[in-house]
C-alpha cells in the first residue's frame, strides 16, 4: 500500500490553504465550509494512520525517504512512530474544532482560514519528519503563520505578544540550528559525508562534552517551545493576545513540539548527557509545575489563567520524560494528547464567553450557571478533566508520571503532587468567581447559553476526554513500544538502570 | 461466582446519566423514583451476592472488567469479600432509604432531576470505592466521592456560602488525597503494582516496617481528609450548607467512612506498622474528644450532628487503630443507620419549620411530630449508648477493646470515656432544645408532621438503630457480624474483648456515665427559661467563648495558611513572574535596543566621511597585506 | 636608467592619492567625481605597464573594459547631480547629509 | 633614454593635472587639469605600446568624458570657486594621514620587488586588431554585457536629467 499517507497528511492542509487563498473575494461564504472540509479530511487520514498503526512495532512506521541536497545529506525523510502518531492525530483533532470556532471572525477570513491550514500543515510536518533539518524548517516555518494568528487577529496588544513569541522561539532555535549543523560535522567526521539522516545519527558516538553542549543547543530551543519554567513568559502573553482558535492551537499542539524535542532528540541522540542532566530538568519541570498553579490562582484575567495552567500541567510532562521510567514516559506521551484536548476545549470556552462579554476578566462575570446552565456545565467538567479527576484523560497521565518518576526523583514528585492540589485551587475558585452566586451585573443576566455550533464542537471533546480517561488501552498499548525502545537505548549506551520497567513487571506478575 | 457485581455499580451510574439527560424534563416525582430504584435494586443484588458468596467456596473472588492503566497495575477489577460486602450494603441500604427521603424533602426544588443525578452519582462512585481491588481503582472512587460531595455541598449554588463550603470541601479532601497519592507511589515504588493482591498479601516479605510505617501514615493523612479527621475536619461542619439528605448520606452514612473503609482493608500494612496503628488510634481519639466539646455549644441542628459525626467517627479511628477492625466496622454500620436517622430527622424538623435551623428557635415539638420525636427519641439514646439500642453495643465494644490492649490505649479509653460523657450531654441538650421544653418559634412559623414518604424512612432507620446491635452482641448470642466479616481479616492478629468480668464492669461503667451525662443535660436545660441556654461551664472561663467558635480553628487556617498562601501567590504573579522574568525578557530587548542607540551616530549622512571610511579600509587591508610579507 | 614597470606602477599609486585625496576634501561633488575618474586612470596605467612587463594583451582589454564602465558610470554619475542639484542651489555634498542616523 | 625623458616629463605633467584638480578651488581649471593627466597617460600607454587604448583614451576619455564634465559644471553654474575651509572634524587630517599611509604601504610592498614575473621578451602587440582578435573570442561576453550596460546607462540618465518646467511648479 504505497499511498505515502505521511506526505499526504502534511501537505493537504498546505495545499488547502492555497485552495482556500485562491477562492474568489466574490463568493466569502464558501471559505469557512472548504477549509473545514480540508481539515477533516486531514482527521479522517489521521485517523486511518491510527488504526492501522501496528502496535507491536517498536520501529518507525509509514517511512518516505527522497533525497533533497545528497551531497549535504538532506533528504525528505518521514517517519512515524508510538511517540508522533498521537500528536498527529491531536493535531488533525484539533484543527477542524478551531476552524468551527473561528467562524464569526468576519476580518479577512479567508486569509485567517488559509493561516490555520498552513499552520496544521507545518505542525504535522514536525511531528513526522526523520530529517533534522526537514525538522527544523517545519520548526521555523511555523513560526510565521502564528505570528500572524497572533499578530492580525489577536486581542489589543497583539502585536507586541506576537512579537515577543517569535523572537523568543527564534532565538531558540537559533541553538538548535547550530546543534544540529554541529552534529552532521560530527557525522561527517565518523561516517565520511554529512547527514542529516536522524536514524543514522542515532549511531554516532559523541564525546561526552559534546554531548552536554549539543543537549544545551537542542535543550534551550525545546525549554523555550514547552515552555519550561524560566522561559516561559511569552506564553500567557501570546495566549491573551490570540484569537481562540490561535489559543487552542497554540496550546494544544505547538507546545508539545518542546516536550516531543526534548523526547525524540534529547533523550535519543544524547544519552549521556540525559542520564546526568535528567535530575535538573526534573527540578526545573517541578518548579515549572508550583510555580505556574501559584501564579495562575491569582490571575484575574481568565485566559492568563489557562496558559499559566499549562505552563503547569507541561511540567507534569516533562518530569515524566526525564523520569526515564516506561511509566513516567508513556504517561509524558498521552499526558501531551490529554493535555491538548482539555486545555484546548478551556480556551474555546474562555473564547465563546469572550465573544458574549468581551472581556477576559473574571470580576466582570458573577453568576453565570444560573443564566448558562450548559455552558457551566461544560467548563465544569474541562476544569475537573484538567485538574486531573480520576475517570477523565488528564488523571490517567498524571498517575502515570507521578507514580513512574517517584522511583527516580521521590522529593520532586512529592512536590510535583502539591500541584494536582493548587490545580484544585485555581480552577474552582475561577469557577466559583465566575458561575456561582448571583448574577447581579445586568451584562451577565442578558448572556445566552451555548448554541448547537458551540455544543457541536465541544461534545467530541468531551468524548475524547471520557475516552481516554476511561480506555486508555488502545492510545497507551501503541505508546509503550516506542518507549520501552527509547529506554533500551538508553540503557544500552548508558551504564543507566531504568526500575520498574514494563517487561520486569510483565514477568514478576507471571512468576507471582 | 459473583461476576454479575459489576451491575451494582453499573446501575446508580446509569440512573445517574439517564438523569442528567432527561431529569429536567420529568415531572416531580419521576426522577426520584427512577433514583430510588436503581440504588434499591443494587441492595438487592448486594445481598444476593452476599448469599452466593457464603453459598460458594467463601473466598474472596476478584472480577476483571477491563484494563485501564495496567503499567501501574490499576485495572477495572472489582473484589468481591464481606468486607466490601458490608460496606456495599451499608452504602446501598441507607443510602435507598435517604434517596426515598428525598423524594418528599426535595419537593417543588428547580434542579429536582439533577439534584438526583448527582445523588445516584454518588452512590455508583461510593460502590467503585468500596468494591475496589486496587489502590488505582481505589483512588479514582475516592476522588469521584469528593467530586459528587462537592456538587451536592454547592447544590444551592446561587448561595455564596455553598459555593464556597463546596469548594472549601474539595480542597481540603484534595489535600487528603495528596498524601493518599504520595502513599500510592511508595506502595508502587516497592511493590511494583497497586493491585491488592500483591501488596496486601504477607507485605512483610516486601517492605520494613520502616516502610510500611511510611506508607500507612500517608494513607492515614489521605483517611484524616476524608474522614474528617483532625487536622483535615474543618470542611465537615461548613458542609452542612448542602441539603440535608446530602449530609445525612455523604457527611454521615457512607463517605466519611471511606476512611475507616481504607484502613481496615489495609490492615496488613498497619499490622506491619504499629506505630501508624497507634497514631491512627490517637487521632482518633482526640478528634472525638475534640470534635464533642465544639458541639456542645453550637446552634445550628445541623453542625451539632456534624461534630456529632466527626467524633463518631473518631470512635472508629481508634476502633481500627487498636486492630478491633470488626469493631470499627461495626460502629460503622450502626452509626450510619443512626446518625442518618438523626439527619434525615432533623431534615424533617427543618422541613417543617420552614427552613429554620437554629434549636434556639424551636422546642416543644414532641406533640406536633410524634412520629419524627419518636424516631428522633430513639436515635438519640441510640447514639449516647443506652442499651438495647445499637450504639451501645458497637461504641461499649470499642471501648472495651481500647480498655483490653492496655497501656497507652488504656489512657485512649479514658478519653474515649469522657467524650461517651460529653456525647450524651450534648445529644440530650440537642433533643431537649429541639422537642421539649416551651416552644420558642417565631411569629408566622407553624410546624407539621412530615408527610409519610419522609417518615417512613425515619421508621425503618428507626427499626435498624434500634435492632442492629444485636448482630454483633458478644454476650448472648454469637457475634454474627465477627463470623461474617472472619474470612477479609483471617490473616491478621485482630484485638479481642478482654475475657473474664471486665468487659461486664466496662459495659455497666459506660451505660452510667452515658446517663449521667444525659441526666446532667436534662436537669441543666429543664430549668433554664428558654433563651438562657447557658453554658454548661461557668460563663465567666474564656474556654466556653473558645468552644462556641469552635475553637477559632477556620479563623487560624484562614489568616495563617489561606492568607499567606494568596499573599505568596499574588507576589509571585505580579512581581517575580510579570517584573523579574518578565522583566528581564522585556531588559533583552531594551539593552539590544541602548546598543543600537550607540551605534546610530556612526552614520554622519556626509558622504566625505563614508569615503574616508572606506579609503581606510583599504589601507588596511594594505596593512595586513604588509604585516604578512608579501613574497 | 631604464624605465621598468615598477616605476609605472609608483607613478599609478601617486596619481591613485592624489585621486582619492581628492576625494576626501573636495567638498564639491564634480571634484569628487572628477577625482574618481583619475583614480581609475591612475589603475589603467597600472594594468598597462604590468601588461606590458608580461607581454599579455589581457592588461589593455581589461583597461578597455574599466573605460566602458568609466564611461556609463560618469553618464549616470552627472544625470544624478544635475537633477540633485537644480532642487539645491549649491553643490556642496555636505548639504546632502538627509540619511543621517 | 627616451623613455625614461617621456617618463619624466609626462608623469610630471600628470602629477601636476591631478593636484590642480584636488587643490584649485575653481573646478573648470581642476577640469583641465585632469585633462592634461589623462592625455599624458595617453603618451604613456604608447609607451607601453598600448596605442589602440591611447587612441580611445584620448577620444574617448579626455575628449568625451571631460568635456561632458565641463558641460555639466557649466550647466549647474558651479564655475564659482568655492572656498576650501574644511567643515567636517578632523577629515583633513584623516585624509592626508591616510594617503601617506597608502603611500608608505606601497613603497614597502613595492620596496621588495614583488614583481616576481621576468620581462616579457616580447612586446604585447597593442593594435586594433590583436585588441578586437582577443575581444571577440576571449571576452565575448564581457563584451556584449556591456553594451547592454551603456544602453541601460544613456536610459538611465534621459530620464533621471528630465527637466519639466510644469512639475516643478507643483512641487514647490
Amino acid at each position: 500500500m504505497d499511498l505515502n499517507i505521511l506526505s499526504l497528511l502534511i501537505w493537504l492542509p498546505v495545499a488547502g490553504a492555497a485552495v482556500v487563498i485562491g477562492l474568489p473575494r466574490r463568493r466569502p461564504e464558501l471559505v469557512v465550509p472548504i477549509a473545514f472540509a480540508l481539515s477533516v479530511l486531514t482527521l479522517g487520514l489521521a485517523g486511518f494512520l491510527v488504526v492501522d498503526f501496528d502496535s507491536a512495532d517498536a520501529g518507525f512506521q509509514f517511512v518516505e525517504k527522497a533525497a533533497i541536497w545528497s551531497d549535504l545529506g538532506i533528504d525528505y525523510h518521514l517517519g512515524v512512530d508510538g511517540i508522533s502518531v498521537f500528536l498527529v492525530a491531536l493535531t488533525a483533532f484539533l484543527f477542524p474544532i478551531g476552524i468551527v470556532a473561528s467562524v464569526h471572525i468576519e476580518h479577512r477570513r479567508k486569509e485567517f482560514m488559509a493561516t490555520l491550514l498552513l499552520l496544521e500543515g507545518a505542525l504535522i510536518g514536525v511531528f513526522l519528519s526523520l530529517d533534522l533539518i526537514l525538522f527544523f524548517v517545519f520548526f521555523e516555518v511555523l513560526l510565521v503563520p502564528m505570528y500572524f494568528l497572533i499578530g492580525l487577529w489577536g486581542g489589543e496588544r497583539r502585536l507586541e505578544a506576537a512579537l515577543k513569541f517569535f523572537l523568543y522561539t527564534a532565538l531558540g532555535s537559533a541553538f538548535l540550528l547550530v546543534g544540529i549543523i554541529f552534529l552532521s560535522a560530527q557525522a561527517n567526521d565518523q561516517f565520511g559525508s554529512p547527514t542529516f539522516n536522524y536514524l543514522e545519527l542515532l549511531d554516532l558516538d559523541i564525546s561526552r562534552t559534546a554531548q552536554y553542549w549539543l543537549f544545551g543547543a537542542f535543550g534551550i530551543a525545546f525549554a523555550i517551545k514547552v515552555p519550561l519554567f524560566p522561559f516561559h513568559t511569552w506564553l500567557p502573553d501570546a495566549h491573551t493576545e490570540a484569537p481562540t482558535a490561535g489559543s487552542v492551537v497554540l496550546a494544544g499542539v505547538l507546545l508539545k513540539m518542546g516536550t516531543y524535542g526534548f523526547l525524540r532528540f534529547n533523550l535519543n541522540l544524547f544519552p549521556e548527557a540525559t542520564v546526568q542532566l535528567a535530575g535538573f530538568l526534573a527540578a526545573l519541570a517541578v518548579v515549572g509545575i508550583i510555580y505556574g498553579a501559584a501564579v495562575a490562582i491569582v490571575q484575574p484575567d481568565l485566559k492568563r489563567l489557562v496558559a499559566y495552567s499549562s505552563v503547569s500541567h507541561l511540567g507534569f510532562v516533562v518530569l515524566g520524560i526525564f523520569a526515564l521510567t516506561s511509566q513516567g514516559l508513556s504517561g509524558g506521551v498521552i499526558q501531551m494528547v490529554n493535555h491538548g484536548l482539555t486545555t484546548g476545549a478551556l480556551f474555546l470556552l474562555v473564547g465563546m464567553i469572550y465573544e458574549r462579554r468581551h472581556t477576559r476578566d473574571i470580576s466582570a462575570y458573577g453568576g453565570l450557571q444560573k443564566v448558562m446552565p450548559w455552558f457551566a456545565g461544560f467548563f465544569l467538567f474541562t476544569a475537573f478533566a484538567s485538574a486531573g479527576l480520576p475517570g477523565l484523560n488528564g488523571f490517567v497521565g498524571e498517575f502515570l508520571i507521578l507514580l513512574g518518576s517517584y522511583t527516580r526523583h521521590p522529593a520532586l514528585t512529592i512536590i510535583a503532587a502539591f500541584g494536582v492540589l493548587l490545580a484544585a485551587v485555581y480552577l474552582l475558585w475561577a469557577y466559583e468567581r465566575v458561575f456561582t452566586g448571583e448574577p447581579d451585573k445586568e451584562e451577565n443576566r442578558a448572556l445566552t447559553d451555548i448554541g448547537l455550533r458551540e455544543v457541536s464542537i465541544l461534545v467530541p471533546m468531551v468524548a475524547l476526554i471520557i475516552a481516554l480517561g476511561v480506555y486508555p488501552k488502545p492510545v497507551l498499548e501503541r505508546i509503550e513500544p516506542a518507549v520501552e525502545r527509547v529506554l533500551d537505548r538508553l540503557e544500552e549506551r548508558t551504564d543507566f538502570e531504568s526500575p520498574l520497567r514494563i517487561d520486569d513487571i510483565a514477568d514478576e506478575e507471571v512468576n507471582r | 461466582m459473583v461476576d454479575y457485581i459489576w451491575i451494582v455499580i453499573a446501575l446508580p451510574l446509569a440512573g445517574a446519566v439517564f438523569l442528567h439527560f432527561f431529569g429536567s424534563r420529568l415531572r416531580e416525582p419521576l426522577p426520584g423514583v427512577i433514583a430510588t430504584s436503581t440504588i434499591g435494586l443494587g441492595f438487592i443484588y448486594a445481598l444476593i451476592a452476599t448469599a452466593d458468596f457464603f453459598a460458594g467456596t467463601g473466598e474472596a473472588e476478584t472480577v476483571h472488567l477491563f484494563d485501564w492503566i495496567a503499567p501501574l497495575g490499576a485495572n477495572a477489577e472489582l473484589l468481591w469479600d464481606p468486607l466490601s460486602a458490608i460496606m456495599t450494603l451499608t452504602v446501598t441500604g441507607v443510602g435507598a432509604l435517604i434517596h426515598l427521603y428525598s423524594i418528599g424533602y426535595m419537593h417543588g426544588d428547580a434542579r429536582y432531576g439533577r439534584f438526583f443525578t448527582y445523588l445516584n452519582f454518588f452512590a455508583a462512585s461510593m460502590l467503585i470505592l468500596v468494591l475496589a481491588d486496587n489502590f488505582g481503582l481505589l483512588f479514582v472512587g475516592w476522588e469521584l466521592v469528593g467530586l459528587s460531595s462537592y456538587l451536592l455541598i454547592s447544590f444551592w449554588f446561587h448561595k455564596p456560602s455553598a459555593a464556597a463550603a463546596g469548594k472549601k470541601a474539595f480542597v481540603v479532601n484534595r489535600i487528603g488525597d495528596v498524601g493518599f497519592l504520595i502513599g500510592l507511589m511508595l506502595i508502587l515504588a516497592e511493590f511494583s503494582t497497586l493491585t491488592y493482591g500483591t501488596v496486601l498479601e504477607e507485605p512483610a516479605r516486601v517492605i520494613t516496617t520502616g516502610m510500611a510505617t511510611a506508607i500507612t501514615l500517608m494513607l492515614v493523612l489521605g483517611a484524616a481528609g476524608k474522614s474528617a479527621q483532625i487536622p483535615l475536619y474543618f470542611w465537615l461542619p461548613d458542609a452542612m450548607e448542602g441539603p440535608t439528605p446530602v449530609s445525612a448520606l455523604i457527611h454521615a452514612a457512607t463517605m466519611v467512612t471511606a476512611g475507616v473503609y481504607m484502613v481496615a482493608r489495609t490492615a496488613a500494612l498497619f499490622e506491619l506498622a504499629s506505630f501508624s496503628a497507634a497514631a491512627v488510634a490517637t487521632i482518633g481519639a482526640f478528634t472525638a474528644l475534640f470534635a464533642a466539646s465544639i458541639a456542645l455549644k453550637q446552634r445550628d441542628i445541623k453542625r451539632v450532628l456534624a461534630y456529632s459525626t466527626i467524633s463518631q467517627l473518631g470512635y472508629m479511628f481508634l476502633a481500627v487503630g487498636t486492630g478491633a477492625y470488626v469493631a470499627g466496622i461495626f460502629h460503622l454500620f450502626t452509626h450510619a443507620f443512626f446518625k442518618a436517622l438523626l439527619f434525615l430527622g432533623s431534615g424533617s424538623v427543618i422541613h417543617a419549620m420552614g427552613g429554620e435551623q437554629d434549636i434556639a428557635k424551636m422546642g416543644g415539638l414532641r406533640k406536633i411530630m410524634p412520629v419524627t420525636h419518636f424516631t428522633m427519641a430513639v436515635g438519640w439514646l441510640a447514639i449516647i449508648g443506652i442499651p438495647p439500642l445499637a450504639g451501645f453495643w458497637s461504641k461499649d465494644e470499642i471501648l472495651a477493646i481500647a480498655f483490653g490492649e492496655g497501656g497507652w490505649f488504656t489512657f485512649l479509653w479514658v478519653i474515649g470515656l469522657i467524650t461517651a460523657l460529653l456525647t450524651a450531654v450534648y445529644m440530650t441538650r440537642w433533643m431537649y432544645l429541639t422537642f421539649w421544653g416551651e416552644a420558642r418559634w417565631e411569629d408566622g412559623v407553624h410546624p407539621h408532621e412530615s408527610p409519610a414518604v419522609m417518615t417512613a424512612p425515619l421508621l425503618a432507620l428507626a427499626v435498624g438503630s434500634a435492632g442492629l446491635g444485636l448482630l454483633n452482641t458478644p454476650w448472648p448470642f454469637k457475634p454474627a457480624l465477627e463470623h461474617f466479616l472472619e474470612p477479609s481479616f483471617e490473616a491478621i492478629k485482630m484485638a479481642h474483648i478482654p475475657s473474664g468480668s471486665t468487659p461486664w464492669i466496662l459495659a455497666a461503667v459506660s451505660i452510667l456515665t452515658a446517663a449521667a451525662g444525659a441526666w446532667f443535660a436534662y436537669r441543666k436545660y429543664q430549668g433554664a427559661d428558654a433563651f438562657d441556654i447557658a453554658p454548661v461551664m461557668p460563663r465567666r472561663t474564656g474556654v466556653w467563648r473558645w468552644v462556641g467558635n469552635a475553637y477559632y480553628v477556620d479563623d487560624i487556617i484562614g489568616n495563617l495558611i489561606v492568607l499567606p498562601g494568596k499573599l505568596v501567590a499574588a507576589w509571585t504573579a505580579f512581581v517575580l513572574d510579570s517584573e523579574i522574568i518578565d522583566g528581564s525578557v522585556r531588559a533583552v530587548g531594551g539593552g539590544v535596543r541602548r546598543i543600537g542607540g550607540w551605534l546610530r551616530p556612526i552614520q554622519t549622512g556626509f558622504t566625505r566621511n563614508y569615503a574616508a571610511v572606506t579609503f581606510a579600509g583599504v589601507v588596511g587591508l594594505l596593512l595586513w597585506f604588509v604585516t604578512r610579507g608579501v613574497g | 636608467m631604464e624605465v621598468t614597470a615598477g616605476w609605472y606602477l609608483a607613478l599609478g599609486a601617486l596619481l591613485f592619492v592624489i585621486g582619492a585625496s581628492g576625494m576626501l576634501l573636495r567638498r564639491n561633488a564634480l571634484v569628487m567625481f572628477m577625482s574618481i575618474e583619475l583614480m581609475l586612470n591612475a589603475v589603467n596605467l597600472t594594468f598597462v605597464a604590468i601588461g606590458r612587463h608580461v607581454g599579455d594583451l589581457n592588461g589593455q582589454v581589461a583597461v578597455f573594459f574599466v573605460m566602458v564602465v568609466a564611461a556609463a558610470e560618469v553618464v549616470v554619475g552627472l544625470a544624478i547631480m544635475i537633477a540633485v542639484f537644480r532642487r539645491r542651489a549649491s553643490a556642496s555634498v555636505d548639504d546632502l547629509a538627509m540619511l543621517k542616523g | 633614454m627616451a623613455e625614461l625623458v617621456l617618463f619624466i616629463v609626462f608623469g610630471i605633467i600628470a602629477v601636476v593635472g591631478g593636484l590642480a584638480m584636488v587643490l584649485h578651488p575653481n573646478p573648470v581649471h581642476g577640469a583641465l587639469g585632469l585633462m592634461a593627466t589623462m592625455l599624458s597617460l595617453a603618451v604613456f600607454y604608447v609607451v607601453n605600446s598600448g596605442h589602440f587604448i591611447a587612441a580611445v583614451q584620448v577620444v574617448v576619455y579626455a575628449g568625451a568624458v571631460m568635456t561632458l564634465f565641463l558641460f555639466v559644471i557649466m550647466l549647474i553654474g558651479v564655475d564659482k570657486s568655492e572656498n576650501l575651509e574644511e567643515r567636517l572634524p578632523l577629515q583633513r587630517q584623516l585624509a592626508i594621514g591616510l594617503g601617506v599611509a597608502f603611500l608608505v604601504m606601497i613603497a614597502l610592498i613595492g620596496g621588495n620587488a614583488w614583481i616576481t614575473a621576468p620581462q616579457a621578451a616580447t612586446e604585447p602587440n597593442g593594435s586594433v586588431e590583436a585588441i578586437a582578435d582577443l575581444l571577440f573570442t576571449e571576452w565575448l561576453l564581457p563584451f556584449e554585457v556591456t553594451t547592454l550596460l551603456l544602453i541601460i546607462a544613456s536610459v538611465g540618465a534621459v530620464a533621471l536629467a528630465q527637466f519639466d518646467p510644469r512639475k516643478r511648479e507643483e512641487e514647490e
